[in-house]
């Protein structure tokens, strides 16, 4: 079915809205600042709810398929989560209530917190930030204020080559200039390049760990010793968190600060690209830092105290995306300290089992135990012309969310598959052989690899007049 | 019985672990060296079944006041507005709400076209050329906003109303300082509203930043801000927390406004203890390079059919990394598509109606007030805020109303020490007459 | 996207259930009368999720689309009254709790009686039926016990050939023979037919007005007098509600008892097939008959009644599909009384006008006003071997539910369209237009409606071989 | 503003009005004679927007006793039991919701594949080879089942066990009355069961019906009656008002039993202060072609695809007019996709854990109450339903527990004169120990 663009839709004069009778006199906004309103068209409630219903049925979700899509960890979202967040008592609740009629989320902030101090080992938890990259920046902000406390001032971070793009972006904010570490041939960071490149003009380190490539960097503690002796503090990027739940605390093997995606470890919908929410933890070198409100515990009562002078201030107008933090909250109550750690095992259960069944399939770019997700790259295909690209689009015509493709950036044609531990070994070999049976389909009819995919609604987008000469609104 | 969210048998397991040649699933976590594995059992409260769970939470959620059973007379950056039934049923749709960040167009139409549909809309409502597809909130767009006009003028200071937000004020400070740029105040006068004449003679400005309706719910003047910053070469960034005021204010954009930062959680999004919220972030299009965040744009397919595109990715930190116009990845996404069914529902004249409406009863609480010997400090137009000085003593009587379900706004003395025992007092749709009545009577009891 | 049978998923050993512990001794029930529990497959929560997903993509719902299948009223559904029906206090209710802890959904109940009432006309409300078949069982119950109560025993009823099929068939549970009542040409009963027919042996005629042609029967008062003459009773079936909302109040026109299809009329969503709810409205003759328990008010406070030694009885187990009156109460609420004459205005406008519109392209079989919906035929279409069914088909095609076929059986090939009020002109225009195109295609390229649909989950499908070689369970 | 339902403006109405020729919409309704049409407005409230409705509907509510917030221990046809959020959910996608009857098989194959799944498990849960796709509920169903049996038999009398659900019996005598079938009861002995001696002198009989657990929560030996009845040339017919019961005791269709009605409410429905439930009908294959409703079936298209329709449909009323085995047309189709979700949720393993938790709850409430003193009048085994004897003067504590927010069970005096001051008690997976051991403290208080 298609569908028109809203204002391809409607007649002046309908509304979908339950418009309340106005029981106080009218009192005009006259003069100079009064407007004339919007120019939105006016649609009936059904004309609404057809609009949503049917650009709805063009998209793939979690509850659709397998949607494998490396580093964003999606997982089943539980609908009872959904619950939870919608009730009145937080919903509808104002967030400059008084503190005695906010006691519930304070609580409930409070408890989430010491949640994810236990799951870090570490000394004190924000739930402020808004999401992953936004947990970065409250992250190297306290780095930052930690070293001008000390009174110094470092110019550069050091960032690996298989980092998200948030992090160097992230700490171009605090005008640090990222130092590239290389990865070795097994895919981690070797000691003896971030030994060669530490030094007192270099802030810290960011570390995703497991990282992008689904590897544990097995040199973690030497590293992190070797950035605390140049005075230097380690950032730990959590996205990857899903990996070590319960096997590894990172605060307790010299990470000093990291922060978490709620949204991916813990598994709130992703909402076609957010809201997430990105607390940060740290130890207590950088406790002093946090920005405030912070969330404190008198006797049963809980508070929200901002007096806190090497505080970095405030990430956001209120306390974070309190709705997300609900059902994150949910879910770690639901599976306990034991249910997530068996999380954890299916999920690199999972991504191990695939990267055995496929890698005679698809060039594995680095040969070993990953932890949650495998990368694969288009090598073996090439001959035939064929790119991750084609092989991902091809996947969708079989009913499957592609993975992740070309990052991260030092596997040439990555294919990163994170297959999560809620799906089941039926769905994955059911992925698998369909990878194999495209894998077939390359070398014997490319064809249908480079038209794929033909069963969406749309066939492929030419993305490069999109941005060229581009029509952002209508 | 198996957790329900965990699919494996022990069967499975084994079957898996045979293909990939080990014995245990711990022997997989072989690959973490000894010394950084955990040995621990996590110390965290034992599972909950579902039903334990909602137990709990409802206990939890016992505890507040939420707007459907009290009268909440506070906005102040987050406001009751109501929010039609089908909404957030349309919104729950898993093709919504479970979705990622739309990197495979083909099969993320629905997102991408809404998202369209949601920049569309607010640059109509904003009077503006190009909307981002949202950001985190208002305080973290305007930051976003004001390193954008640090960027294009190459200046170093920029110039902040005191009435904007002021938690926004804490947020530009924290985004601003380690990034070395200065911020100023441009303090309010007397009427209530930002000295323009302060602005007049401030230098070496990249962008001054007015909201409007101001924290004091007056409505600004943003065009004389706009020319007095324009001619020191500076950028005029407006700013706003009610985005209802809208449908009844001159737009920002006919206003000589640059870029508009706001927050969009008025648009039919649950105020949720304050979030998510949803950031709104537009320009005019000179501006468009400049902009944070993700961007949706028309296109074709391969049949020449109409299809939408995440674009301008050049601008963003998986392509650019440190050089990125901003660090953010996730965005609001489903709060902008919550808005977007909010707006569509509302349509041009239910916004404008509901607009008036709001205006209208907290103009009749102003009335009554003043009926009854309350005296209002700042005679400039409000839209649904304004602030009111209370007689002395006023926190016991905030007190008893709290008893009686009741909040009597919110007291201005932590963010303006000068106003002590003034409070800032907001009506909007969802109160009555016989609600605004009971307050005034009570008030003045 | 495909999805197996429920039974071909799963692994033993999952569940999709959150099993609470026991907190009590386990307690074996043993010996003969034990059992092995049943043979269900065992799926995970994200299974199920997935499982039903997928099935629901399948089919088309009214906020899919156009839905206007003629006789069903598959009008919008508002969601704001699902939010009542799942009102802990109402969907948490037990039936058989206190009264005084019953109030509200007694009130509820109570009043939705009195409105229904104020509708038609009549004196007196059982909510207790539980579809529209359910509520004509319940007429004729009374019907009989009236006769009964009278000494009579009386043993035909007339039905017009334009009647649903429940209308015999609910007479047979009474042991009435139906008498077929004919149409005269303007689609509508003679008063000399029924004059005719009628006689002390039969118990009345039962008369859905507007008939199943979407015409009124215009010598309903006539009829009336005639069959009252005779002793008889008049039944009114309901089901056409929707067009006369305001206009006509069947009590007044002389029907004795009626009923009414909640999730048709006041927009209930219909299941897939329900749950409807058939509350039956009579007059004061009729009313010691009522089903018990009644629900009944003495200053202020409810009571559910049972003691009428003339009631027929209990339909059901409890008072009824309570969850649908919820809705229906809600709609009414939410309309008013104009509110709910427009609905009908604009659901007989919306009729007139495709009546109008189409009436060049397909043979109309009774071309004058109608109500609420119309009634074309395939007679043009005849010369180029499409028949009704082929048109509908190809509807699929274009994303329209089709409208009822075949039915009203006195129409040869009927296509039979109810477009409801809430239609937009513009959907309407789409849909007229739609069907002018496949008029204009069985003309030239019939083969694109004998293939028809190709855009579905399935093609057509084999209905004889189903009902030859029953296949009911897997 | 336009009322949100009704989309037609001014301007749109005037178009079709021309269209159709005529000047204003009343013209249309001169179709229906003068003296036929309504002059006066409708008495009925104003319409109330969304939010007073809701407001409205809070305040009915509000006066209840949902068993979230009320400790409820009555059984008797309507059991609390936990549904799981995932079920609501799915039942509310708009595609199973908003659709009706799958007349149109090819874009109804969700509902029809659901149907098609509820009939299988229907059939597992009961041993037997059919199931309808639903019926009303249990009594209408069983009803239906014993007019089966005259049709069958052609034998104009049938028997009844006194233990039936009282107001399963009330609907019976209902639907018998005026086809002029005779309904016998037969009794219940000492032991709570119904008395086999009884039956085994009546003649004439075309089926008995025997519900288990019956209405006091004893197991019947179902095997027995059907020796009896099949001798004497009649159908067994079992009932049912508690599903969950069949996850621990033998299955109908294993004890000679031909067509089992039953209520499934238990199947994760809410209780909804008594409907919609949901009724299980299932037979053996001989009675298949008399059974009353839909039946889906599955068949193949064009194609050669699996798929699934309606089907044995010369049974029903819209072909078979007055000669349908039943004039039943809607269903609870809802209710049974809502049964299957549920019975998948829980899977076979579940099922049967969650029959014996109910079970050891009765359990410890019938030991606890014994060991206090409280007389159980009936020995015979029960699965989560029993009755007890409360001491006299029991009605004020009734009353004292019922402020306490404690439902103390249903009294049985209303139903059966001799049982004065015996009590129906029912314990599921919902209430947790502490909750029965309040009860037992409170009523030997």
């Amino acid at each position: 079915l298609n569908e028109p663009l809203l204002w391809e839709k409607g007649k002046k004069g309908r509304c979908g809205f339950s418009m309340p009778e106005c029981d106080v006199d009218e009192v005009s906004f006259d003069g100079e600042l009064a407007g004339d309103g919007p120019d939105f068209p006016d649609l009936s409630e059904v004309e609404v709810v057809r609009h949503y219903t049917r650009l709805s049925t063009w998209n793939f979700g979690v509850d659709t398929g397998m949607y494998p899509l490396g580093s964003c960890t999606m997982k089943y979202n539980p609908k009872v989560n959904e619950r939870q967040a919608s009730l009145p008592g937080l919903a509808e609740a104002h967030p400059l209530l008084p503190e005695v009629r906010s006691q519930g989320a304070l609580k409930l902030m409070y408890d989430l917190e010491q949640y994810l101090m236990e799951l870090t080992g570490m000394d004190a938890v924000t739930l402020q930030p808004a999401a992953g990259a936004h947990g970065e920046l409250a992250g190297i902000l306290m780095i930052y204020a930690y070293h001008k406390k000390k009174g110094e001032t470092r110019t550069k971070m050091l960032v690996p080559d298989t980092a998200h793009g948030t992090n160097p972006a992230s700490g171009a904010l605090c005008g640090y200039k990222p130092v590239p570490v290389p990865v070795n041939e097994d895919g981690i960071m070797r000691v003896e390049d971030v030994r060669g490149l530490m030094d007192e003009e270099t802030a810290g380190i960011m570390v995703t760990n497991p990282n992008t490539l689904g590897l544990f960097e097995k040199n973690i503690r030497e590293i992190c010793d070797i950035v605390h002796e140049k005075g230097g503090l380690v950032y730990g990027d959590g996205a990857n968190l899903n990996a070590v739940m319960g096997y590894v605390k990172m605060g307790d093997i010299g990470v000093d600060v990291m922060h978490f995606n709620l949204h991916k470890t813990f598994s709130t919908p992703h909402g076609g690209g957010g809201p997430g929410s990105g607390p940060v933890a740290v130890n207590k070198t950088l406790t002093p830092f946090l920005p405030v409100p912070r969330v404190e515990k008198v006797q049963d009562h809980y508070h929200l105290v901002t007096d806190y002078p090497d505080s970095i201030g405030r990430m956001m107008t209120f306390y974070g995306h309190f709705g997300v933090m609900v059902r994150a909250y949910s879910y770690i109550l639901s599976m306990g300290g034991e249910g997530l750690k068996e999380a954890s095992a299916h999920a690199v259960l999972n991504a191990n089992y695939i990267k055995e069944r496929l890698k005679d399939t698809f060039h594995l770019a680095f040969d070993q135990t990953c932890m949650h997700e495998c990368v694969f790259s288009d090598a073996k295909q090439e001959e035939y012309g064929i790119t991750t690209l084609d092989v991902a689009k091809r996947l969708i015509d079989y009913g499957f969310h592609p993975p992740t493709i070309y990052f991260p950036l030092v596997v040439h044609g990555a294919l990163m598959i994170e297959p999560t531990e809620t799906e089941t070994k039926e769905d994955i070999d059911n992925f698998i052989d369909t990878l194999k049976a495209i894998a077939v389909e390359a070398k014997e009819s490319p064809e249908l690899l480079k038209n794929a995919p033909t069963r969406s609604k749309v066939r492929r987008l030419d993305e490069t007049t999109a941005a060229r000469k581009p029509c952002l609104c209508g | 019985m198996k957790m329900r969210y965990l699919p494996h048998t022990q069967e499975d397991i084994k079957e898996m672990l045979e293909v990939i040649g080990v014995d245990t699933v711990d022997e997989l976590f072989e690959a973490i060296p000894e010394a950084c594995r955990n040995k621990e059992p996590l110390n965290l409260p034992k599972a909950m079944s579902e039903w334990e769970l909602n137990a709990h939470m409802d206990a939890l959620a016992a505890t507040m006041a939420p707007s459907s059973e009290y009268r909440v007379f506070i906005g102040a950056g987050s406001y009751n507005h109501h929010i039609p039934s089908s909404v957030p049923y349309l919104l729950s749709r898993q093709e919504f709400a479970t979705a990622y960040t739309p990197y495979q167009p083909e099969i993320s139409q629905g997102t991408l076209q809404g998202i369209y549909e949601f920049q569309t809309l607010v640059t109509r409502l904003l009077g503006m050329d190009v909307a981002t597809a949202s950001h985190y909130d208002g305080a973290t767009g305007l930051s976003e906003a004001l390193l954008m006009a640090v960027r294009k003028t190459k200046k170093n200071k920029v110039a902040v109303s005191a009435l904007c937000h002021p938690f926004h004020r804490d947020v530009i400070r924290t985004y601003m300082g380690p990034a070395g740029i200065e911020v100023v105040e441009v303090p309010y006068g007397k009427d209530g509203r930002t000295d323009l004449s302060a602005l007049e003679v401030m230098d070496g400005i990249a962008a001054v930043a007015v909201q409007s309706p101001n924290f004091f719910g007056v409505v600004e003047d943003l065009q004389s801000f706009a020319d007095v910053i324009h001619a020191k070469k500076g950028l005029m960034i407006g700013s706003f927390t009610e985005a209802i005021s809208w449908g009844l204010l001159k737009d920002p954009g006919s206003q000589g406004v640059d870029i508009v930062a706001g927050d969009g959680q008025s648009l039919g999004i649950p105020k949720s203890f304050g979030g998510p919220g949803l950031g709104l972030l537009a320009s005019t299009k000179a501006y468009m390079r400049q902009l944070p965040g993700r961007l949706v744009g028309t296109t074709t397919d391969l049949d020449g059919k109409r299809g939408f595109v995440l674009t301008l990715a050049a601008r963003e930190q998986h392509i650019r990394r440190e050089k990125a116009t901003s660090n953010i990845c996730s965005n609001n996404g489903l709060c902008a598509m919550n808005a977007a069914m909010y707006m569509a529902s509302l349509g041009g004249s239910g916004f404008k109606r509901l607009a008036q409406i709001n205006h209208n009863k907290a103009e009749y609480l102003k009335r009554k007030l003043v009926e009854a010997g309350v005296e209002i400090p700042f005679a400039s137009p409000t839209f649904n805020e304004f602030v009111v000085k209370f007689p002395d003593g006023f926190d016991k009587t905030y007190d008893r109303l709290l008893s009686k379900m009741i909040v009597a706004g919110l007291p201005l003395g932590r963010f303006y020490p000068e106003l002590e025992g003034h409070y800032l007092l907001c009506v909007t749709e969802t109160l009555s007459k016989i609600d605004i009545d009971q307050l005034v009577k009570e008030v003045t009891a």
